[in-house]
């Protein structure tokens, strides 16, 4: 059974969430925004994953979600850029990327 | 132009450029507090290869410190010694045989050549080019092979003797020589072809590094340096000594005061040199090389006195204070590469580190020279 | 007309794929396991420096894990959403010269469209004064 | 090819073969290449004219102590040259020799190979960073962020010749540039499958492909005249020789993909002798351009690097994609 | 399409192996996302954050998209990951500590929501009965690029407007200091 | 002095032992480091005329971790010492010392009375293994050094002492 | 817009030019003196270390006067002679060279007036002991005699 | 031309025009009277001396007080004169420290002037012109590394070709290894 998993839809939903759990977990614990901008991508890895997966298995057209994950991963370029200029904006300011020093600096 | 925005460095660290460095040529250290890739501050440190000729040559009578000087800048050898010969000689009245001074002339003119050949090479390595240098070396050892075939050496020349020299030479020196100045003007062509044309090369060098004539002046930088800055001196012609004024050559100056300024002067200077070469050959008198009366023990009257010549690295000088004894009082050799690496703490600041190197080894630095 | 893709089409790529990339690190490994089994075990030292970092024959001053002032970071930054950009152009690269489109332009002004809009970016950054490099002033101190 | 262990097996060593003797070899032709153009013999006394230079440099560098110095971040020291060596080998998978001689081809083969080039390039981040030393770590990050430059020229062209093409799959290519020599994708012939162009795209590829290897000119990442060795400083013995291996393993890579996207590959205007060795013979004039390139010229700077790709390459290689796009809709 | 019904092959079968292949890819995927998220240093955050990308990047291959695999390594390797670590060397390159804002009990907390959240989904996934529909076309690159220019050229031309957008906006944050001094 | 004195390894056995001297022996890679005049003359041997490459010898690395010999070059001052020894250390195992020149064996010419500022050769604090003499040596000298240490490597007489001219 | 593809246009154009050079340099013969095989032949001023001058006997020329000793600059030479019994000049019996300190600068050879002393040819030294190079040059010249 | 000029220049440094020593007239430039000289060492007294270019290789000789130092330089630097050197003389016997101090011209009036100023061996102390020529910065820390002279306000006083922590001057005439 273990070896066969590969062509069972349910085994990459269940990957899917795992990496999903990570990532949030990796959001409430990590202390910096890079440490936090890193989870936030296995979060879209793994939501990435899903569409990935109906797309074999469920999807008429499985051209469908391929098309959705090239857009994700676009979409998570595009974040990274933004995401990054913006920290590197804070340490400009607080120089620091700690949340909690930004945050105390500003209140 | 507008103001200069001046800026706050970003957190810096500091960077060693040296001892063990190969862009340095030697054991010269730098400090530099960069910020990313740009120099903030840069703070040289030298000293590594200090070996005190000064002191040696207050221990030490006036002939025994002949070798020094050929110690001290190993790859144009003879000027240095040419300038404590003139000094010596200038001060105890000793009068040089003209053909002396010829071959003198001629010599020097030879192992500048060979010294900007190194530099040339050492400088496009510096810049990551390895190919020039061999070609440089190979030419270079054509010059060694004729300096040695008379001196004896192949750096570290002992040739030149208060009064005169230590042989002649000889027709096969001077049939050497005749070949070898066409041969030297076919590589230039060819280095100008490699290396100077050569888009990467002058891309690293244009407007890189620019020392205004005034820095110059503040620092007493001498040399390509200077004459790269739009500055017409070269002792040779402000102060003639010894047959220069006998020989018709030009000084190569450049305006753009950036690094491909100072090479450009010095790949001139080795056409001039070859002209100097040719025509000494040319006009070589006959008669002796040494004078007829020359004092057994060199004892210079008491006084000071001082000799400036144009080495391969700039204006060299010997200040000699002699209280009428063997050994001279107080000998001081003021090198110019000391003046002209000290610009490069205050003319690196704010340059890229890749510039700052390339920059450095448009210096032509030799370190046991700064340090003496 | 009926498509397989439900089944695992790729079954013998990914093996292929898994071997050479074990032969791959058992050729990178293999060296580095063979080193520590030849290599002297001792290095003899004077200074007791063996380990520290290499500075030139100096001790280096500070640390070298700092905050670097990353003068590419821009660089970075254009690259990284051009380069994903530029990969969208694979897929529709491909299927451009398909006898599909033979008879319309539609995907040439796509493409032009796209790769306009993307220009836009260099454009933005070359007037900006991105790719500029200039001797920088810092304040003495 | 029927998949058999057999056949894995043999191909996964004959690449690995391949690499390890291209990377041995490369060197010592390297050498003796660049002694032959500085006019002396090069390492000539080990063996005839001397091969057994190679195994000896191995066999010292397997037997040298391999330092970590004190501080570093161990596991990431150590895993950097893997990382920057397998990937290299994990290329051959897909690369055609000729219409036999093939891993296995997949249709995706051009960015499979661009994808393991990008995982090596973050060796280069982990060996600077891991070295905890001034020069890597600034020369991982110039090494980066020109193999990150010099990206997008190479995709872009890539892209110039997957559009003519119509097919990612590497055999494929080859296969539409059969025929007389002028079907090679280099050659600047109008019709169908071609355009005036071509040659610059060549030129662009070219370039973009010594940047990627670090090769000079563009070796600003192991700038010996500032960065000391650069981001493989603190790396002795066999660390070295994996980042040396991989380099030599790369160019190799990058050649072949040089050879089949442009050259025709194992196409060959006569058809002397079997297509393999046409491909072998393209594949060693370009390597050997590239020793002749790093012996010739001086070192650019970062930033000229940067503006090159920025300022030309890039909009050059977008205008010819665009003229391409334009090219195939007219005719 | 239950689980239990699929008979597991021979390890040593073409199927076997490329389910021992697959094993390793899923174990890649989530040590690396364990890496990338616990360990103390940034970079060896994004060194988990490319393994773990590699083994995505493989799933995605055993889902029959070579094409999204490759363009995962090269987009998630070769060019987010290098951003990242540009960033940590520009502002950060050694966290102290882990544990964020609330305290002591993020870890434990956030391991509880992330359980939760991760098991919530997993039952979901492997209760739900999925519909399967007959496939249109064979997904490949072709397709993708042909769907690219007609059905989903809207996407196609706003990935293209999204990226150019990110580019300004991160040039303008990124160099707004710079410029003011 | 020489091989007996590297640190051994995990695994030794005699032919394992001779082939890989004989491969160091055949493969220095000196440490790109030159003090003084002689730094000149160990350039002109790498160089065209001399070519050390032949011997396999011409790979200089610039990082000491790289490198197994060091040629020392030049005098060295009090203040450079520690950086030499630094240097030294920083080498991995097997390394070499050669010291080139008169200043790098005695101090040379520049070990007089009243000297502050030398150490009067390299091998008061460095264990060298070969000595060049000259002031500075011609590149053969270098040459004729490199193949001493290779028979003090590899224990093979593979050279003979050439005629002298 | 000229002036940017005239710049492409130059810049291959030098790229090309110096890649022509180095191709023609690649056919030209290697230069190179294969030392262990080949040698060159020092020229005759060449400076080696210093050497005793024989006369027809092969006894040494030197008449101690010590001279050269005297001129050395960073005294290499020691010397010692005695006046055996019943002859008239002192003969030579100690003549030390420590060639390690030696600078070549010819001094000593330039204050010989007798022409007792002269360099040697001797150009590839190269030992694993220091002492090789601490020269007794009376035993060197009786064993040249020999 | 500028040779005299900077001799009026320098001359007006010293309010007593002080007459020039007879010994040193640059009309006897025989050696004798060098010797001479160097008999009856008789401590100069400050004041501006034209020398012979031909024997001395300078023309202008300058001898100030520490305090003269930095207008006497200042009257060069708008002269646009360069910096050679700086350097030192132990003048153990007189119990005094000499620094002298090189300039000359980059342009065809070539005019050499040598400033030096005598201190008091036990307590050398003279004011920096590091703020006229930045170039003296090396030469004044080399001339402190020899000799021990301290520059009243130099930036960066510490040991540039000695070793970092030195504390001997090795060019003074009773330095023992």
């Amino acid at each position: 059974m273990t070896l066969a998993l590969y062509n069972n839809l349910a085994t990459y939903l269940v990957i899917g969430a795992l990496l999903f759990g990570i990532g949030i977990y990796g959001i409430v614990t990590r202390r910096t925004l890079i440490g936090m901008l890193i989870a936030a991508e296995l979060i879209l890895a793994g939501s990435s994953i899903n569409f990935m997966a109906f797309n074999r298995f469920t999807a008429p057209d499985p051209v469908t979600g391929q098309v959705f994950a090239l857009f994700i991963m676009a979409v998570a370029a595009a974040e990274a850029a933004i995401g990054l200029s913006i920290i590197i904006a804070v340490y400009r300011q607080f120089k620091s990327i700690d949340t909690e020093d930004a945050v105390q600096l500003k209140g | 132009m507008n103001a200069p925005i001046l800026l706050q460095p970003d957190e810096t660290f500091i960077l060693n450029v040296g001892p063990q460095h190969p862009a340095t040529h030697g054991v010269l250290r730098v400090k530099m507090e960069m910020s990313g890739e740009y120099i903030v501050n840069a703070e040289t440190v030298i000293g590594y290869i200090h070996r005190m000729h000064e002191k040696m040559g207050e221990l030490k009578t006036y002939p025994q410190f002949l070798m020094n000087l050929s110690r001290m800048d190993y790859l144009g050898a003879l000027g240095y010694s040419h300038c404590h010969v003139l000094v010596v000689e200038k001060a105890s009245g000793i009068v040089v045989p003209e053909r002396a001074e010829y071959i003198r002339a001629i010599m020097v003119e030879l192992n500048r050549i060979a010294s900007h050949l190194f530099w040339f090479g050492a400088f496009v390595m510096d810049l990551g080019g390895f190919s020039p240098l061999m070609y440089a070396l190979q030419d270079r050892e054509h010059i060694l092979d004729m300096l040695e075939a008379v001196t004896g050496s192949r750096l570290t020349y002992c040739y030149f003797r208060f009064g005169g020299l230590y042989n002649d030479i000889d027709d096969d020196f001077i049939a050497a020589a005749r070949r070898f100045i066409p041969r030297m003007r076919k590589s230039l062509k060819k280095y100008k072809a490699l290396v100077t044309g050569n888009i990467i090369f002058r891309k690293r060098l244009e407007g890189i590094a620019p020392l205004t004539p005034e820095m110059c002046r503040k620092y007493g930088a001498s040399s390509a340096v200077a004459r790269g800055s739009g500055i017409n001196f070269d002792v040779r012609r402000n102060e003639p000594y010894s047959v220069y004024p006998e020989f018709d050559f030009d000084i190569p100056v450049y305006h753009e005061c950036d690094s491909l300024a100072r090479y450009m002067v010095r790949m001139d200077e080795i056409e001039q040199s070859l002209r100097i070469v040719e025509q000494g050959l040319d006009k070589l008198p006959g008669g002796p090389i040494m004078p007829d009366k020359k004092p057994k023990i060199i004892k210079p009257p008491a006084g000071d006195y001082y000799q400036a010549v144009e080495t391969a690295r700039g204006s060299f000088g010997v200040r000699l204070v002699s209280d009428g004894g063997k050994n001279p009082y107080r000998l001081k050799l003021r090198s110019p590469t000391y003046s002209n690496m000290h610009l490069f703490d205050e003319a690196c600041r704010g340059m890229m580190i890749m510039d700052a190197l390339a920059f450095m080894g448009s210096l032509d630095l030799v370190i046991p020279e700064i340090d003496r | 007309m009926e498509h397989q893709f439900t089944a695992f089409l790729y079954q013998e790529n990914i093996l292929w794929i898994a071997a050479f990339t074990l032969g791959g690190l058992a050729f990178a490994l293999g060296p580095i396991a063979i080193v520590y089994l030849f290599m002297p075990l001792k290095t003899r030292q004077i200074n007791n420096k063996a380990l520290q970092f290499i500075e030139c024959g100096m001790d280096p001053i500070g640390d070298s894990w700092i905050r670097y002032g990353v003068v590419f970071y821009l660089y970075a930054l254009i690259f990284l959403a051009f380069d994903v950009d530029v990969l969208f152009l694979f897929p529709v690269a491909v299927a451009y010269n398909d006898a599909m489109f033979a008879s319309s332009i539609r995907d040439f002004i796509e493409i032009v469209l796209f790769i306009g809009i993307l220009s836009l970016a260099i454009v933005y950054a070359w007037i900006k004064g991105v790719f500029k490099w200039e001797r920088k002033k810092f304040l003495r101190r | 090819m029927r998949l058999t262990l057999i056949n894995v097996v043999i191909a996964v060593v004959a690449a690995i073969a391949f690499a390890a003797l291209n990377a041995a070899y490369l060197v010592w032709a390297e050498r003796r290449g660049a002694a032959r153009i500085q006019r002396r013999p090069g390492p000539n006394i080990n063996g005839p004219f001397g091969l057994l230079q190679p195994p000896l440099d191995g066999i010292k560098l397997m037997a040298k102590q391999l330092t970590i110095p004190g501080g570093a971040d161990k596991a990431m020291f150590i895993a950097a040259p893997i990382l920057a060596m397998f990937p290299a080998i994990m290329s051959f998978v897909t690369i055609p020799f000729s219409d036999t001689i093939v891993a296995k081809n997949m249709n995706v083969g051009i960015l499979m190979i661009f994808a393991f080039a990008s995982m090596g390039g973050m060796s280069l981040v982990f060996a600077g960073w891991s070295s905890r030393n001034k020069y890597a770590m600034m020369s991982s990050v110039r090494a980066v962020s020109q193999a990150v430059a010099y990206e997008i020229p190479m995709l872009i062209t890539t892209i110039t010749v997957v559009m003519i093409t119509g097919s990612m799959d590497l055999m494929e290519i080859v296969r539409q540039q059969s025929g007389s020599i002028l079907h090679w994708n280099i050659f600047p012939v109008l019709g169908n499958s071609h355009n005036l162009l071509m040659p610059f795209s060549f030129l662009i590829f070219f370039t973009c492909t010594l940047a990627e290897t670090n090769r000079a000119p563009f070796d600003l990442g192991e700038a010996e005249s500032e960065l000391v060795a650069g981001f493989h400083t603190e790396y002795g013995s066999m660390g070295f020789g994996l980042f040396f291996m991989g380099e030599y393993a790369n160019i190799v890579v990058g050649s072949c993909l040089t050879t089949i996207l442009f050259l025709g590959g194992w196409n060959c205007p006569f058809g002397l002798f079997p297509g393999v060795w046409w491909f072998i013979l393209k594949l060693y004039l370009l390597i050997g351009t590239f020793i002749w390139i790093r012996w010739t010229f001086p070192r650019t700077t970062i930033y000229g690097l940067l503006n090159l790709s920025w300022k030309i390459l890039i909009p050059l290689s977008l205008f010819n994609l665009l003229f391409t796009a334009g090219l195939l809709k007219v005719f | 399409m239950n689980p239990s019904t699929i008979a597991s092959p021979a390890l040593f079968s073409v199927d076997g192996l490329v389910g021992v292949v697959f094993l390793i890819m899923v174990a890649i995927t989530l040590i690396g996302g364990l890496i990338a998220c616990n360990s103390d240093r940034l970079v060896r955050s994004v060194a988990g954050l490319i393994v773990c990308f590699v083994g995505v990047a493989g799933i995605y291959y055993f889902l029959n998209s070579p094409f999204v695999a490759m363009m995962q390594i090269l987009i998630y390797v070769g060019a987010v990951a290098v951003t990242i670590s540009f960033a940590i060397m520009l502002a950060a390159p050694e966290e102290k500590k882990k544990i964020g804002i609330t305290g002591p009990l993020a870890g434990p907390l956030g391991f509880g929501t992330a359980a939760l959240l991760a098991g919530g989904f997993a039952v979901l996934a492997l209760q739900t009965d999925w519909p399967v529909q007959a496939k249109i076309n064979d997904g490949s690159v072709k397709q993708i690029g042909i769907q690219l220019l007609t059905d989903y050229s809207m996407v196609f031309e706003l990935v293209s407007i999204v990226l150019l957008i990110a580019i300004l906006g991160a040039l303008v944050i990124a160099r707004d200091g710079r410029e003011g001094q | 002095m020489g091989t007996e004195k590297i640190p051994s390894s995990v695994v030794q056995f005699a032919l394992a032992d001779r082939l890989i001297n004989i491969g160091r022996a055949n493969s220095f890679w000196p440490l790109t480091f030159g003090i003084a005049c002689c730094a000149i003359e160990m350039m002109a041997t790498g160089c065209a005329r001399f070519d050390m490459s032949r011997f396999g010898a011409e790979v200089f690395r610039p990082s000491a971790r790289q490198s197994d010999v060091m040629i020392v070059a030049g005098t060295i001052t009090k203040k450079m010492m520690p950086g030499i020894k630094t240097l030294y250390d920083q080498m991995p195992e097997p390394k070499w010392v050669m010291a080139l020149g008169n200043c790098a064996i005695s101090g040379g010419p520049f070990a007089f009375e009243g000297q502050y500022s030398i150490i009067l050769g390299a091998d008061q604090f460095l264990p060298v293994d070969v000595y060049i003499p000259g002031c500075p040596p011609r590149p053969e000298a270098l040459l004729q050094g490199i193949i001493e240490l290779e028979h003090l490597v590899s224990d093979w007489k593979r050279w003979k002492n050439p005629e002298a001219a | 817009m000229v002036a940017y593809f005239t710049e492409i246009f130059n810049g291959l154009l030098s790229l090309f030019i110096g890649m022509g050079i180095t191709f023609k340099e690649f056919f030209k013969p290697t230069v190179t003196v294969a030392y262990p095989y080949e040698t060159l032949t020092m020229c005759a001023r060449y400076r080696g270390h210093i050497e005793l001058v024989p006369d027809e006997e092969g006894n040494p020329k030197c008449v101690v006067c010590g001279l050269c000793e005297k001129a050395c600059p960073s005294d290499c030479i020691s010397l010692a002679g005695e006046k055996p019994e019943g002859g008239k000049k002192k003969e030579l019996t100690k003549y030390n060279l420590d060639f390690t300190r030696c600078s070549l600068c010819g001094s000593c050879v330039e204050s010989c007036s007798f022409g007792a002393i002269d360099f040697s040819k001797e150009y590839n030294l190269a030992s694993t002991r220091k002492e090789d190079f601490i020269f007794n040059l009376l035993q060197r010249l009786e064993e040249k005699k020999k | 031309m500028i040779c005299d000029k900077t001799k009026q220049a320098l001359q007006s440094l010293f309010p007593k025009a002080t007459p020039e020593p007879a010994e040193s007239s640059p009309a006897i430039p025989s050696s004798e009277a060098q010797e001479k000289k160097a008999k009856a060492p008789a401590p100069r007294q400050d004041g501006v001396v034209e020398r012979d270019y031909a024997v001395h290789g300078y023309h202008l000789d300058a001898q100030v007080s520490p305090d003269q130092l930095l207008e006497a330089v200042s009257i060069l630097d708008e002269a646009a004169f360069f910096i050679e050197s700086i350097t030192g003389v132990d003048w153990i016997k007189e119990n005094q420290l000499e620094v002298v101090y090189d300039f000359s011209r980059y342009d065809f009036d070539t005019c050499r002037v040598v400033i030096r100023t005598r201190l008091d061996r036990n307590n050398p102390v003279v004011p920096t012109i590091t703020g006229i020529y930045a170039g003296a910065n090396w030469h004044e820390r080399e001339t402190h590394d020899f000799f021990g002279i301290k520059f009243e306000g130099h930036p960066h006083l510490i040991p540039l070709l000695l070793p970092e922590d030195a504390d001997f001057h090795p060019l003074l005439k009773d330095f023992k290894a």
